[in-house]
């Protein structure tokens, strides 16, 4: 049984992955995605990580992806031209990517530790559970936790400092693309004149608040 | 006083009076004030040999070595170089002839330069010869010998081009330096054989004390070093083959030719090796090669000295011949003949080219014998001078030349052995040197006069060349550097140049009476003390029989008067013979016309090359492989550069491409490690 | 303390202490940012952010020569870190300098930028006191990130923006790297702090390709952030792009950083596998060195042209770690040290011409400097000196120890490699003093070249600011005296070296 | 199943992020791919995690997610300022550094 | 007298001017240099003759943690290359003293930078502080050639300076190699010279080493076949420039042969001997050939400076006391002559329409005896003409070569005739024959004057009088070599059968 779901989840991560390399569209790619995301959170079940699996879920496929779309909506999911003025890495990539996966292969079936080749240690009660997952945060890895909170304020920070739309900067003259427009106005409502102050990244500060509500 | 003392003095004169001159001379009162200075600083200096001989001969004969030591040199690591000045008979016999002729040339050249714009450098330069000269001969350590070795060359060098815009005489300079320095090398390089290979000191009585000790007879070494030192006296006294830069040489005004090139330096080669006897006893093989390289110059020489034309060339030539004999004789260990001949030759040598300088102010610097002719008349003293020079030098019997070479030749004879053979040889040098000497005298003095001399004997007026040229090449020359100077003067008006031929014409007619075989024996009585302790010397004067002596000066006096009645014969009276010759013989005649080709072989065989290996060098190796070094260095770094810069592209995914690679090898790399 | 039953991990408030100033000055500082009117934008920001970092110095000294783990082993607190910590303090301050007046300030907004700024250093310095394999992978991000901002926060010109992606991209490709690495690591064994790894690695896994390959892919990750080729591509670029002062604390403090945990993971966690990852770690010094003075050759820009050095300066750094040694510690703590000091004089005299000239960051725009500007010319001067490393300069004495401690390694034809770059170098190094002292002054102002082109020239300041020269001058005279009397910064090294245990 | 396979597939789904990065130009699609190689980099964490018996890769993963996050916000972020440029939303076209 | 202030006063004087401003600066350099030849010559006087061990050493570590000492010493091997480089920096600093400088402060201070950082190289103990001192002596040439410097300038001190570089970095390292492997059990580093020749370094280890300070120095002289960077950058610099840098540095370089690699490396230098005695012999050939096809004066002198640099370079691997002796004797001969004739070539140019090719030249001599008398001096003395000083350096060195390799020896003594062809030949050509075209021939200016005649004098001093260095430098020369020499199995003096006074029969009585 267990076997299977590995096949199902594997072969739907690995496709996935693929699905977001290959589609030309990037909504597309989105989508290929999530799903991938989904049959990785199948995985992690499959190695009795629940919470990790809920948290992929909700974190990733919820908003991460919310935001993906968003923007991928905003700058115009148009799927890029054939045609490059770069060059065209394909084969190379190919070569080097198998190259790659072949030595990583070697590297973990080539391995001497026993441990690998079984199913994993004897796990104690409640492995994997929020319960526990909680307790390592806020003992063992209390600075890691603090820290990757304080990070997730700086990504704040820097949304508000690179989204924000200020005067002098953009070109006004230009019109916008229509599809802008609503949410054009919507931030326009809310900005307070003034370039360079910290009250109008507040306001959308919020914004991004909403953008990450899910979680 | 002391000898050396007396020797010092007679050191420090020329010195003084060239150090005088240097400084003040240019600001002297009179015209000829440093003349007057230079000629009697020599004239002391003189003196002061002549003190050094009385001394000397204050000394019974066996104790007459004396050195004195200025300071030490470079005395360290085994190399033992101090001033050291050897008084000992040969040494004072050079001083006198060295201190003694040259006076009587400064003298000389009082007038003959008197109008030239160089008047005190020349004066300067000359004492510095003097000093230079007599430092050689009184060296009793190899440096000071070398240093003085050197300093003769390069006073040579200075006199020679002393007119120095005119580029025959800085080449005839830069050729008699170059040859000397060779010759200077081959000093050097002896002195480290012999000194470094076996006595250790650089002291010439230690030298030759240890000689015997630190080489076997005839040892490599020993042999080598003496062949280098023979090196040394060849390209000094112009030997073949180092001889090619003694003709150009004639360059210089004539009083130098008469002083340096004829009476005194030239001979450092005869006595060099005089001094360096006791090596060269134990290195019969090297002396062996003297004695023949002298015999072979003697003749080259005189056979090239037929057929010159230009007057001072022809006795430089004769200089050449003459100096081979004495290198001979003393090769073969006549020491005491070679350095009679020596002192004669130094007596007529000079008078000869003393005269010739008469005619040349005459002709108004015209040397070529082409355009003189008749001024017996015109130039009496002149011409009486020329004669008695002429008739010592072709060994007319009783005159100077007549006993010393008489000498040479007798003594190499009685050696007996394939000496015979130089001895043959040198009474053919002997026939024909009475036959270029009259050759000379009679195209300048018999014959039809020429327009210069007419006009000297009708109006007593000297012939002066509006445009002064050179008599090397005929192109004009700028008179800024003042040859050929507004003044000509000639013996006839001018009493230093009467005073000084004069003296030397008597030395010239008497000299020779000094050592007049089973009459007396001065020289060799004098300088005894200084050979008598080599077995060689005394079997080598007693070698010759009463009877072969006296054959000897038969023959020669024959060959003297036979030479000087065939030469009256072809040009006096029938001229016509000797164009006939001329003819008959062509490549006998090209040979001694062109010098035996000597100048133009080295030129094919080091000056091209030289030159065109030279070209090479700066044209190609230096642009392509020493450049090629640098710029091929750098621009291997610039491809690197722009290989590097070309990567760097901008395109992200090239970026991410090449990361990817590193990581595919660094991953590579580790998984290789692993067991 | 004890919440819920659960027992949380003594902290030690005192060893702390730097990293919760820098956090709480970021937090300050981006409040401040709130202030109306400009006195309080242009003053108070700057100043609350240098006194953060001050505090921060205070309390780095306050700790030196504790040896101590805090927080169950997430962070160790010891010399190295401190001295690490003072070198990025010193560069956090001379950028908060050099950032006045630069209009990325009111593009970003005061607040942000310096808090940013803060932030960066805080991931710095808990990467320097990192112990822990998250730690390392959060103070990596944490640091990063906050460049990624900072690099494009000149939105008015188009290469910020660009350098900003291209340096989030290919930064993040190598987290990424890192971070399987880090897996593999974690994986081969089952820890994830250091000490329980170095003790695992005692055991026969220390030559399992899983642990290999992760320690090689761990190598390329942190390759990435001190741009060791082949794995610098991002650096001209992003050098260029990004405002000069950034440009100036990434050259400076990113490296001190990364290099810190590159000695800290290397020497602690893997010394045991030393004879596996050493010569790939010179290998890769070799081609850095190499590829870095080779490639800043022919540049125009001069920030390209310092970023390529920097590629070969860390190829130098690079055989300080490879032989794994106190020598090699101290080495490249204290070439860190001296490269922080001739860098930021180099760099401040960048962006005072940059605002003197139309020029921008090119060449020309030195034309004649020591003619007319000496007091810029000089640091200018001292600092291409001492890169290049010729005596009487700090980078002298530098490169002598890092080829000391190569040679003392068993590594001499490293050395010998670090020597034949140098000489490499200088074609590009001297090149820059003959236009400074042998060119005349440059005609003014070709447009288009300037740091803001479609800005108004009447707004742009036509002169360097005082600072930006307090800064050239300071750092400049720091150089030339630390090339003749190093023993203050050599002391400093010396107690890094000692506070690895377990080294030769 | 055992471990090995779990990792087999993360090893395969980082050298598909990779490749993605080489072969997409759309700095959206991109970023995506870095999230592909963050998450092969979370699989093994949980294998290993699993493997080992300890917490520590749970938390990792965790950790790394968060991560994920921000960098997919600055990213955005960029983009999005890029576009207000009015500038190419293709890494091909965003060149002019290089040299 | 402590010998920093010797090392340091050139600089210290240097930045005094600078401070004072551009119409001080001239000055204060000019009584710098002054004070520090005076200095130089108090360390002659002082000088314990006969001691070979260093004297008024200071010693104190500079860096402790390299094991970097501060140390300084006089000895027999660079007592005169002190006096030389202080001399020439006076003459050089007088001549740059008369003439007007764009920016005079940064001129002066640069020469005085120049001078301390010789001097550091001549004076260090220490190996480190040789090379960093070594190293540094570029660096103002880099300014002086760049900034002050004739046509093609900057391409041309670039060149110079990275490609002496080259050797030196790689002398770096193996200095620092040096100091490394020789920690003896003592396991602390040092420096110091007289640390690292106790501790003897392994004949490998020593064989590399050894090339690449070899490198170093034969760049720095330069010799055949690493002189590229030599014509571009004499016809570059200065006069006062380049007068202290071709008579100067290249000394450095032959002075690091004998102070650091003989003693370092004996066996080395004993299994390199050939290969640079043939280096040696090559650049006496080469540099003898170019000098006689070049024109322009200073590539004469230049070249000319490749071959005596040979002739140094052939003492030194001699490897006995005579050539050492040579070598050292040389370089203080070769400085004074080269530094003269570049200022006689500024002299003539001046003459000659600014034009300092011979080609433009010819018949200076007429109105200036003076000039010419100095000139013949100069050159007769470049040319080793026996009564020089060089000549006697020459001859030891050649004593030496015979010594130990007869064949080279002979080989070697064409470079003297050869010398002797293209110093006449250059000499001829400015003050001999015809007149040129733009020549106007004037007489030695004074300020002209007393900067060549000083030199003039000391030559003919030193020609009168070689004994003065050689009986200071001998103790040390022997010292320096002494490895060397044992190993070459070379006695220290000749097959020498008498070294005493001659004893006559009679005993021969003096004045």
């Amino acid at each position: 049984m267990e076997d299977v779901l590995f096949f199902i989840a594997a072969i739907g991560a690995v496709v996935g992955a693929i699905g977001v390399i290959a589609l030309r569209n990037p909504f597309y790619s989105v989508l290929a995605l999530v799903s991938h995301l989904l049959s990785l959170a199948l995985l992690f079940l499959l190695l009795e990580a629940q919470f990790v699996a809920a948290a992929q879920i909700v974190v990733y496929a919820g908003a991460v992806m919310v935001l993906y779309v968003f923007v991928v909506s905003y700058v115009g999911g148009q799927g890029e031209p054939l045609a490059s003025i770069g060059p065209g890495l394909g084969g190379v990539g190919l070569v080097l990517c198998i190259g790659l996966f072949v030595e990583l292969s070697i590297a973990i079936l080539g391995s001497g530790l026993h441990a690998i080749d079984t199913d994993g240690a004897k796990l104690g009660p409640g492995f994997g559970t929020p319960g526990q997952i909680g307790q390592l945060l806020l003992t063992k890895f209390l600075f890691p936790f603090e820290i990757a909170s304080f990070l997730l304020l700086v990504a704040a920070v820097g949304a508000v400092v690179l989204a924000r739309r200020r005067r002098g900067i953009d070109a006004p003259d230009e019109p916008l693309p229509p599809r802008d427009r609503l949410e054009l106005t919507a931030a326009e409502v809310m900005r307070i004149p003034r370039a360079g102050s910290q009250a109008e990244s507040i306001g959308l500060g919020q914004e991004e608040k909403e953008e990450q509500g899910g979680w | 006083m002391s000898p050396t003392t007396w020797a010092w003095i007679c050191l420090a004169l020329p010195l003084a009076g060239c150090l005088f001159n240097a400084f003040v001379g240019r600001h002297l009162p009179g015209e000829r004030t440093a003349g007057w200075i230079g000629t009697l600083a020599i004239g002391l200096s003189f003196v002061a040999a002549v003190g050094a001989f009385v001394a000397l001969m204050g000394h019974s004969p066996d104790d007459r070595t004396f050195t004195s030591t200025a300071w030490d040199y470079a005395d360290s690591v085994g190399v033992n170089a101090k001033l050291t000045i050897l008084i000992d008979p040969l040494s004072v016999y050079m001083m006198l002839v060295v201190s003694g002729v040259s006076a009587l040339i400064h003298l000389y050249s009082c007038v003959y330069v008197w109008k030239d714009r160089g008047f005190v450098r020349y004066f300067a330069y000359l004492n510095f010869f003097v000093f230079s000269m007599l430092l050689l001969v009184m060296a009793g350590n190899f440096v000071p010998l070398i240093i003085g070795w050197a300093f003769v060359g390069a006073a040579s060098y200075m006199l020679i081009s002393f007119w120095f815009r005119r580029t025959t005489a800085t080449r005839a300079g830069i050729k008699a330096f170059v040859i000397n320095v060779i010759g200077d090398v081959g000093l050097v390089l002896g002195t480290y054989f012999i000194v470094f290979r076996g006595s250790g000191s650089l002291d010439f009585l230690d030298t030759f004390k240890h000689v015997q000790a630190a080489f076997p007879p005839n040892d490599s070494d020993l042999v080598a070093g003496c062949i280098l030192l023979l090196v040394g006296a060849f390209a000094k006294s112009a030997q073949v083959p180092l001889h090619t830069w003694l003709p150009d040489a004639m360059e210089g005004p004539t009083p130098v030719s008469a002083l340096i090139h004829a009476a005194t330096m030239v001979t450092a080669g005869v006595y060099l090796i005089a001094r360096m006897h006791p090596l060269f006893e134990d290195a019969t093989a090297a002396a062996d090669v003297g004695t023949v390289v002298g015999c072979a110059t003697l003749v080259i020489a005189a056979t090239i000295a037929l057929s010159q034309t230009d007057i001072k060339r022809v006795i430089a030539y004769s200089t050449m011949s003459q100096i081979g004999y004495m290198i001979m004789a003393v090769s073969a260990s006549a020491y005491a003949a070679g350095l009679f001949h020596l002192f004669t030759h130094a007596f007529f040598k000079a008078l000869l080219f003393m005269a010739a300088g008469s005619i040349i102010g005459a002709m108004g610097g015209e040397q070529s014998l082409d355009k003189m002719g008749g001024f017996r008349r015109a130039l009496p003293f002149t011409f009486a001078c020329f004669l008695a020079g002429g008739l010592a030098l072709s060994a007319f019997p009783l005159f100077s030349g007549y006993f010393s070479k008489d000498d040479i030749l007798a003594l190499i004879g009685g050696e007996g052995g394939w000496h015979w053979i130089l001895y043959v040889l040198g009474y053919l040098g002997a026939f024909l040197t009475a036959l270029y000497t009259f050759r000379m005298i009679f195209r300048a003095f018999l014959g039809p006069e020429c327009k210069e001399a007419r006009e000297l004997r009708e109006t007593g007026h000297i012939a002066h060349h509006e445009h002064p040229f050179n008599p090397e090449t005929y192109e004009e020359e700028d008179t800024d550097v003042g040859f050929p100077g507004p003044g000509h003067y000639i013996a006839e008006q001018q009493w230093p140049m009467k005073v000084a031929m004069g003296t030397l014409a008597i030395g010239a007619i008497f000299g020779g009476l000094i050592q007049v075989p089973f009459v007396d024996d001065l020289v060799n009585v004098y300088l005894r003390p200084d050979f008598v302790n080599d077995p060689t010397y005394e079997k080598v004067i007693n070698g010759p029989s009463d009877g072969l002596v006296i054959f000897g000066l038969i023959l020669s006096a024959v060959i003297a008067i036979g030479g000087i009645a065939l030469a009256y014969v072809i040009w006096v009276r029938r001229p016509s013979i000797a164009v006939a010759f001329r003819e008959r013989f062509r490549p006998l005649y090209e040979l001694s016309f062109h010098k035996w080709w000597f100048d133009e072989l080295y030129d094919a065989v080091f000056v091209r090359p030289g030159a065109t290996v030279g070209r090479w060098a700066s044209n190609v190796f230096e642009r392509v492989v020493i450049d090629g070094l640098v710029n091929g260095t750098v621009s291997v770094v610039r491809a690197g550069s722009s290989v590097v810069r070309g990567a760097q592209d901008g395109f992200l995914r090239v970026y991410a491409a090449l990361l990817l690679l590193g990581l595919a090898l660094v991953a590579l790399w580790f998984l290789l490690q692993s067991t | 303390m004890t919440v819920f039953g659960l027992s949380g991990p003594f902290i030690d408030w005192s060893a702390l202490s730097p990293v919760v100033a820098l956090l709480g000055g970021a937090v300050l500082v981006l409040l401040a940012g709130l202030l109306r009117g400009r006195a309080g934008r242009d003053f108070a920001v700057p100043f609350l952010t240098i006194a953060a970092l001050g505090a921060f110095i205070g309390l780095t000294i306050w700790q030196f020569n504790r040896h101590t783990s805090i927080i169950s082993g997430a962070l160790r607190v010891d010399d190295l870190a401190l001295v690490v910590n003072l070198i990025l303090a010193t560069a956090g301050i001379a950028t908060v300098l050099l950032s006045a007046r630069q209009s990325a300030l009111r593009q970003a907004g005061h607040g942000e930028y310096h808090a940013l700024l803060l932030s960066s250093i805080t991931g710095m310095a808990v990467l320097a006191e990192a112990q822990n394999l998250v730690t390392v992978f959060l103070g990596i991000e944490l640091l990063s990130i906050a460049l990624y901002i900072l690099c494009a926060t000149e939105m008015r010109r188009e290469q910020s923006l660009e350098s900003g992606l291209k340096y989030l991209i290919i930064g993040s490709v190598g987290s990424a790297t890192l971070l399987y690495g880090l897996a593999l690591v974690y994986g081969a064994t089952a820890a994830t702090d250091f000490g329980a790894i170095a003790r695992a690695l005692q055991g026969s896994v220390v030559s399992d390709p899983l642990l290999l390959t992760g320690i090689g892919l761990i190598v390329v990750g942190l390759a990435f952030k001190n741009s060791v080729a082949p794995f610098h591509q991002w650096t001209p670029d992003v050098y260029q792009g990004a405002p000069t002062p950034i440009t100036a604390f990434m050259a400076t403090a990113t490296k001190a950083a990364a290099f810190a945990i590159f000695l800290r993971l290397f020497d602690v966690a893997f010394i045991q596998a030393q004879e596996d990852w050493g010569p790939a770690l010179a290998a890769l010094a070799t081609v850095t060195i190499v590829v870095g003075n080779v490639g800043a050759l022919m540049q125009t820009s001069l920030k390209r042209l310092l970023a390529w050095s920097s590629v070969a300066q860390a190829g130098y750094l690079l055989a300080g770690v490879v032989v794994a040694t106190r020598l090699g510690i101290q080495a490249t703590v204290f070439y860190l040290a001296v490269y922080l000091a001739m860098n930021l004089a180099a760099f401040a005299v960048v962006l005072a011409r940059e605002r003197e000239t139309d020029l921008g960051d090119d060449i020309d725009a030195f034309a004649g400097l020591g003619a007319s500007r000496p007091l810029l010319a000089w640091p200018m001067t001292l600092a291409m000196l001492s890169l290049a490393g010729l005596p009487a300069t700090a980078g002298f004495i530098g490169k002598f120890y890092l080829i000391d401690a190569a040679v003392d390694g068993g590594y001499t034809w490293l050395g010998i490699v670090i020597v034949i770059g140098s000489m490499i170098s200088l074609g590009y190094y001297l090149r820059v003093l003959a236009v400074m002292w042998m060119r005349p002054t440059a005609a003014p102002a070709i447009a288009g070249g300037s740091t803001e082109v479609d800005a108004p020239a009447a707004e742009r300041p036509r002169y360097g600011g005082i600072e930006v020269a307090f800064v050239a001058v300071l750092f400049g005279a720091a150089t030339l005296f630390f090339g003749i009397i190093p023993s203050p910064l050599l002391n400093l090294a010396d107690h890094a070296g000692r506070a690895l245990l377990g080294l030769l | 199943m055992t471990v090995a396979w779990y990792l087999v597939v993360s090893a395969l789904i980082f050298c598909v992020g990779a490749a993605g990065v080489l072969v997409r130009r759309s700095p959206l699609v991109i970023l995506l791919c870095l999230e592909l190689m963050l998450n092969a980099g979370n699989l093994a964490l949980i294998a290993f995690s699993r493997m080992t018996g300890t917490g520590d890769g749970q938390i990792f993963a965790i950790i790394v997610m968060v991560v994920a996050a921000c960098e997919v916000v600055v990213g955005l972020g960029i983009i999005v300022a890029l576009y207000r440029r009015r500038l190419p939303i293709d890494v091909d076209q965003l060149r002019r550094l290089h040299g | 007298m402590a010998l920093s202030f010797l090392l340091w006063a050139p600089l210290f004087f240097a930045l005094l001017g600078a401070l004072l401003g551009r119409r001080m600066a001239p000055k204060v350099a000019l009584f710098g240099s002054a004070v520090t030849l005076g200095m130089a010559i108090y360390y002659i006087a002082d000088f314990d003759t006969g001691k070979a061990g260093l004297q008024h050493v200071t010693d104190t570590v500079w860096i402790a943690a390299l094991g970097i000492h501060y140390k300084l010493g006089v000895d027999g091997l660079n007592l005169f290359l002190l006096t030389l480089t202080t001399l020439l920096w006076c003459v050089a600093t007088l001549y740059a003293y008369f003439r007007s400088w764009d920016r005079p402060q940064l001129f002066f201070f640069f020469m005085g930078l120049a001078e301390s950082a010789v001097l550091g190289a001549f004076l260090s103990q220490d190996l480190a502080l040789f090379v960093a001192f070594f190293d540094l002596m570029l660096v103002p040439f880099y300014f002086l050639i760049g900034t002050w410097g004739g046509r093609k300038r900057v391409q041309a001190t670039t060149k110079l300076v990275i490609y002496t570089l080259v050797g030196s970095l790689l002398m770096l390292a193996a200095a620092i190699a040096t100091g490394v492997e020789s920690v003896g059990n003592s396991g602390q580093i040092s420096f110091a010279l007289s640390d690292l020749v106790r501790v003897g370094l392994p004949v490998g280890t020593q064989e590399w080493i050894f090339l690449l300070f070899a490198a170093a120095f034969l760049v720095k002289m330069p010799a055949f076949p690493v002189h590229g960077w030599l014509p571009d950058g004499y016809r570059a610099m200065p006069i006062p420039v380049v007068a202290v840098f071709s008579a100067v540095l290249s000394k450095v370089a032959a002075y690091g042969f004998i102070r650091i690699v003989l003693p370092l490396f004996p066996q080395a230098a004993v299994h390199f001997q050939e290969l640079l005695l043939l280096i040696a012999l090559a650049s006496i050939l080469y540099g003898s050939i170019m000098a006689f096809t070049q024109t322009d004066l200073r590539l004469i002198v230049g070249f000319s400076s490749i071959a005596q640099l040979g002739f140094i370079t052939l003492g030194i691997f001699a490897l006995n006391p005579q050539g050492t002796q040579g070598a050292l004797l040389q370089m203080v001969n070769h400085g004074l002559v080269t530094a003269a004739l570049f200022f006689i070539i500024a002299v003539l140019a001046a003459r000659a329409g600014g034009s300092e090719d011979v080609r433009d030249m010819g018949g200076l001599a007429f109105r200036a005896p003076v000039l010419a008398a100095l000139f013949l001096i100069v050159a007769l003395a470049t040319l080793a003409m026996p009564g020089s000083s060089n000549f006697m350096g020459e001859f030891y060195i050649l004593l030496g070569v015979f010594e130990s390799k007869l064949v080279i020896a002979c080989v070697a003594f064409t470079g003297v005739v050869l010398a002797s062809v293209y110093m006449l030949r250059a000499y001829i050509g400015a003050m001999h024959n015809r007149v040129g075209a733009k020549v106007q021939s004037r007489e030695l200016s004074l300020r002209d004057g007393i900067v060549v005649a000083p030199l003039v004098l000391v030559i003919v001093a030193i020609a009168v009088y070689p004994q003065l260095l050689l009986k200071r430098q001998q103790a040390s020369a022997q010292a320096a070599v002494a490895q060397t020499a044992l190993l070459t199995h070379q006695l220290a003096l000749p097959r020498a059968t008498a070294q005493t006074a001659p004893v006559l029969p009679q005993g021969g009585q003096t004045p």
